[in-house]
């Protein structure tokens, strides 16, 4: 009833742990059955190993977090050796996200991975935390269909691009990595948000600027969504916000194939399971034979398959 | 560890700001580790709040806790009776087993929670107990029948003598300090200990999102490289860290 | 300690009700002394009265709402003569909001409003619920710059203009706004955002998107304004999810001169009584003579004067 | 009209979803009119939670409300003793001093609630008391002492007659109706009354966010241009709306 297929690959249900919110799915693996999920996209990686940002990381705010990690990460060639076993073992679909600093650095990490057993790589064009994370790359359309038609020459699994709601032009990015050969697009990404520390008269991240994500998005991801599944006809992966299955059933009938969600484990690590159960009786109670009958059912403009 | 709902037993106000509430659990966390609370659905804080187990003996698990913002707020509200969320026993406590001799615990304010559970917790040794506060001590009775001695520093000077902990005894007449209480109040502790050679172990405070290592929200620069203080602490050897 | 000085204008304290949510003053003074407010701005006036938007108008969100009023007002001129006289007598200054749906309408608002007695203008570039909230102008620097430079020409009061988070280059419209003659800026008005009902399968909203506001939105429109404060000299007012005095503080710290408050208003009436209560009490714990000492100083890049 | 924090007198459980909370203040509100109710601090949804007044004798105000979300969840768990942010009383209510002779009273669910007081409050009139519930009636003694007759519909047909509360009368045998309940039970029921001439009051229900008239969120359309359902109403003629 929930089985979806993305991009060639068969997911037990259309619900993904999203990058960096699920370390390598070790440590949820310790609180519950994490083969019950659709999909685990790994922390975001980099070439080479990084110790993220410093002083404060994490805020929470009105329903929402702002985070400043910094893309800390073991590096792809540590990744490969100590936290792909366990991910492939993981019996949910493995999804390895991707960040880079320069159009080299992605293509070396590609280069790396692509020989690797895994189902989707996700390139994420999209952290506005710091340069490694390609935001720059996700901002204009040309950039982004760059970075990813050379990634996708290189590339020999299906390839899902993460995009930036803070890009300008986001549908145009969406086109453009359609046009330069993606697979499939999620978003969103966090937004660019901050805190100030009216005691000491400072933002409280060092960075000044960092990731906002969380319940408190939802309306303006789903938006978003929406906008780009009228636009592109590959699939779509939606999230921001994203804590309920009534939440998820919105994505999906604004046009997305699947779902992501982050933040929602932080406040209650079983919230996907929950999710999931939501989703089946859902489709229970309006009697559908599956969810992906709903694709896009809201979205009069929806250019994608269900 | 685990993520469950448990039944709430007892939730008692202690003095103006603490509280102290035992929970239904059959888990036994080691001295030193903590669960995540959330003491509420989808109104209230985004986040559940890291506390330490300041008791534990495996049907109950109890906390103290101070309240400071709106979460700590809103656990303080809740009755006996009621539903509480528990991820944990999350991080790696004091190695209590490797405690011997004399050893001096050493608390500041609210710091205080986790050490009673490790004061009951050690085994052969000469306890000191050290703790100090704002105005006035509590719940000093729940240690009691675990040390050899308790003094008291209180920052106005109300009880115990005034000023800082630190000032009650001397770390070089001692195989062990174990600290939770103010970073630099431990901070100066570790120092001292680290130049007597005493070996020092210390409960760091961050910010945390997820509790359980899936954030790295909470990372601490180590000796041993990054860290993070929900998963691989809250408990550090001084050397460690600082 | 709180009095504050815009373009000219005292105001009591840097707390204005924003416009939309306050009405014309009336109905919130049946419940508290409205005296006691910095400013008052009135719901967006267009030229011609308006019925606003059909369907749903409302929908909560976490620590959010999404409106679709479609700015329903009685028209400039029913405004002159039947809320104004009220306005004025309230003991606030009184800001005028107007919009438009082109250049004439505004024009011809801002010739009938020139002559009457208020404090300053608030010019709307930014409802994104209707063409008449003149979004469209407030997109790009050249379309807002060319607003501004006329009903500049045309406009004796102090002319405060309102900013659209949605605007891809905000910054680039903030200065052009100051270019064309602006005498301060008030940003945010509302992010695009929507609602899904899942059992009716459809978008909430007869227009799809709607405005977004409340304290979820609070991190970006912080962000935003602390960008556009290292970037204009002009005073800006700064607004978007305030509900404290904490709230307000941050935004005077990223660099704005006052600040104005919306959606808390709706969740408690008296909310702006309180964030006045509590920045004289943040005055005298911090032993700041005056409150204007904060502004900017958050903000190293703060270009305006404090 | 008041925003104020009023103390909770009584808040039990009526039915398996109905709730009756009992609230101290001394403003008297109309029959017909309504609170803006909010149980919980910035924790907890945004906006406050329109109520109508099921009874108010002076010194206190009654609710009865049933718990369909978050926010009449969180309503459910205050306790009395606790404290209440009510904001009103709001909205124009029943005309009742016109109201004269013959009068039916409609109600379809929850839609009951403000009926209480409307029945309580008209004085020299013969008031028949029609109710429409889903399975089962609840606090009809509450209106017992003020009407001649009542009669029960449900849909489920386990209590009353199984079927419309709109079958269980004539509106021609009325010279008034009075109804709050679902919109399309007040539609059908305006229409029947438009048709035959009895005079028809119905009471309003829309999505709001401020409740006193601010934010025009819930406008309605009526014979006399665009009305603000929470400042104009909740009670309009029916052929202004219908
Ligand atoms: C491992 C660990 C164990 C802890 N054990 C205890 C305990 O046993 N008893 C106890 O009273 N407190 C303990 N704390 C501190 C407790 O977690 C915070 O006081 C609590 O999270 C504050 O939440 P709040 O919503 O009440 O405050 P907020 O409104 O969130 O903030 C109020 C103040 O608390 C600070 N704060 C907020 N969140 C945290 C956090 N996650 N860590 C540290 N400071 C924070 C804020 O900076 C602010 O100054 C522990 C913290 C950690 C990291
Ligand atoms: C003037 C007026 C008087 C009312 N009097 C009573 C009363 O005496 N007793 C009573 O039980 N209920 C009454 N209601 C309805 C009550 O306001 C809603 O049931 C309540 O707001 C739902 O809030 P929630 O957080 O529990 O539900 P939510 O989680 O917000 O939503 C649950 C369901 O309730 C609906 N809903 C949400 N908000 C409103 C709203 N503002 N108005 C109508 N429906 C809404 C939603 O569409 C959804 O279907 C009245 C409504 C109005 C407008
Ligand atoms: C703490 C944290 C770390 C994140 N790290 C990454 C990352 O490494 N790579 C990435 O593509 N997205 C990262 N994200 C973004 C999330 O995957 C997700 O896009 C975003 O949080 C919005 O979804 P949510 O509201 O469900 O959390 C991170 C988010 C958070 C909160
Ligand atoms: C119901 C509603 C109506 C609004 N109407 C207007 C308007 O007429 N003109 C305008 O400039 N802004 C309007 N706004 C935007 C607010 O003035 C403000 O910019 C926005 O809500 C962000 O602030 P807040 O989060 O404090 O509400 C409206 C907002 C709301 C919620
Ligand atoms: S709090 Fe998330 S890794 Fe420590
Ligand atoms: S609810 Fe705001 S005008 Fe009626």
């Amino acid at each position: 009833m929930l089985v979806t297929e993305l991009c060639g690959v068969t997911l037990k249900n259309p619900v993904i742990a999203a990058s960096g919110t699920f370390g390598f799915g070790k440590e949820y693996a310790e609180i519950f059955d994490i083969s019950r999920l659709g999909g685990i996209s790994s922390k975001g990686l980099t070439l080479e190993p990084r110790f993220g940002n410093t002083g404060e990381r994490v805020y929470e705010t009105a329903s929402g977090l702002i985070n400043s990690i910094g893309l800390q990460n073991p590096g792809v060639e540590a990744f490969i050796k100590e936290d792909l076993p366990f991910m492939q073992k993981s019996g949910a679909a493995v999804i390895v996200n991707l960040g880079g600093h320069d159009l080299d650095s992605y293509l070396k990490g590609v280069e790396l991975l692509d020989s690797q057993d895994f189902d989707l790589l996700e390139l994420n064009i999209s952290c506005p935390n710091v340069k490694a994370g390609g935001m720059a790359f996700g901002m204009e359309p040309a950039t982004a269909g760059h970075v990813v038609k050379e990634v996708r020459a290189r590339c020999h699994k299906p390839l899902m691009v993460k995009l930036s709601p803070n890009a300008p032009d986001l549908v145009g990015v969406a086109l453009s990595c359609q046009q330069a050969g993606a697979d499939c697009l999620s978003l969103v990404n966090t937004f660019q948000g901050m805190a100030i520390d009216i005691y000491r008269q400072k933002p409280v991240f060092d960075n000044v600027f960092a990731g906002f994500s969380g319940p408190a998005i939802l309306p303006i991801a789903l938006r978003m969504v929406y906008q780009v599944c009228a636009a592109v006809e590959i699939p779509v992966v939606g999230l921001g916000g994203i804590s309920s299955a009534e939440d998820a059933i919105a994505f999906m009938m604004a046009g997305a194939r699947a779902v992501q969600v982050g933040t929602a484990t932080f406040a209650r690590p079983t919230a996907m399971l929950d999710i999931i159960d939501g989703m089946e009786d859902f489709c229970k109670q309006q009697k559908l034979a599956h969810i992906g009958d709903i694709v896009g059912a809201a979205n009069p403009g929806f250019r994608g398959r269900r | 560890m685990q993520s469950t709902r448990n039944k709430i037993l007892e939730n008692t106000q202690v003095t103006d700001t603490v509280y102290r509430m035992v929970v239904e659990t059959g888990t036994r966390p080691e001295p030193g580790q903590f669960y995540m609370l959330k003491g509420w659905g989808d109104e209230g804080p985004l986040l559940a709040r890291p506390i330490s187990v300041c008791d534990a003996d495996g049907h109950t698990v109890t906390f103290l806790y101070e309240v400071r913002g709106k979460g700590t707020r809103l656990l303080s509200k809740l009755r006996a009776g009621e539903q509480l969320e528990l991820t944990g026993p999350a991080g790696h406590g004091f190695a209590i087993e490797k405690v011997r001799g004399k050893v001096a615990v050493v608390t500041g304010g609210i710091g205080f929670a986790p050490m009673v559970y490790v004061a009951k917790s050690l085994k052969d040794c000469q306890v000191d107990f050290f703790a100090g506060f704002r105005d006035a001590s509590y719940q000093l009775e729940l240690v009691r029948p675990y040390v050899q001695r308790i003094a008291v520093a209180t920052d106005s000077g109300a009880e115990g003598k005034k000023g800082f902990v630190t000032d009650l005894f001397d770390p070089a007449d001692y195989d062990f300090v174990l600290t939770c209480g103010p970073q630099v109040m431990m901070e100066k502790l570790a120092k001292a200990c680290m130049a007597c050679g005493t070996t020092c172990y210390v409960s760091l405070e961050r910010h945390m999102a997820c509790g359980v290592g899936a954030c790295l929200g909470c990372t601490c620069q180590t000796t041993a490289g990054a860290k993070c203080v929900c998963k691989d602490g809250p408990v550090f050897l001084a050397q460690e860290v600082f």
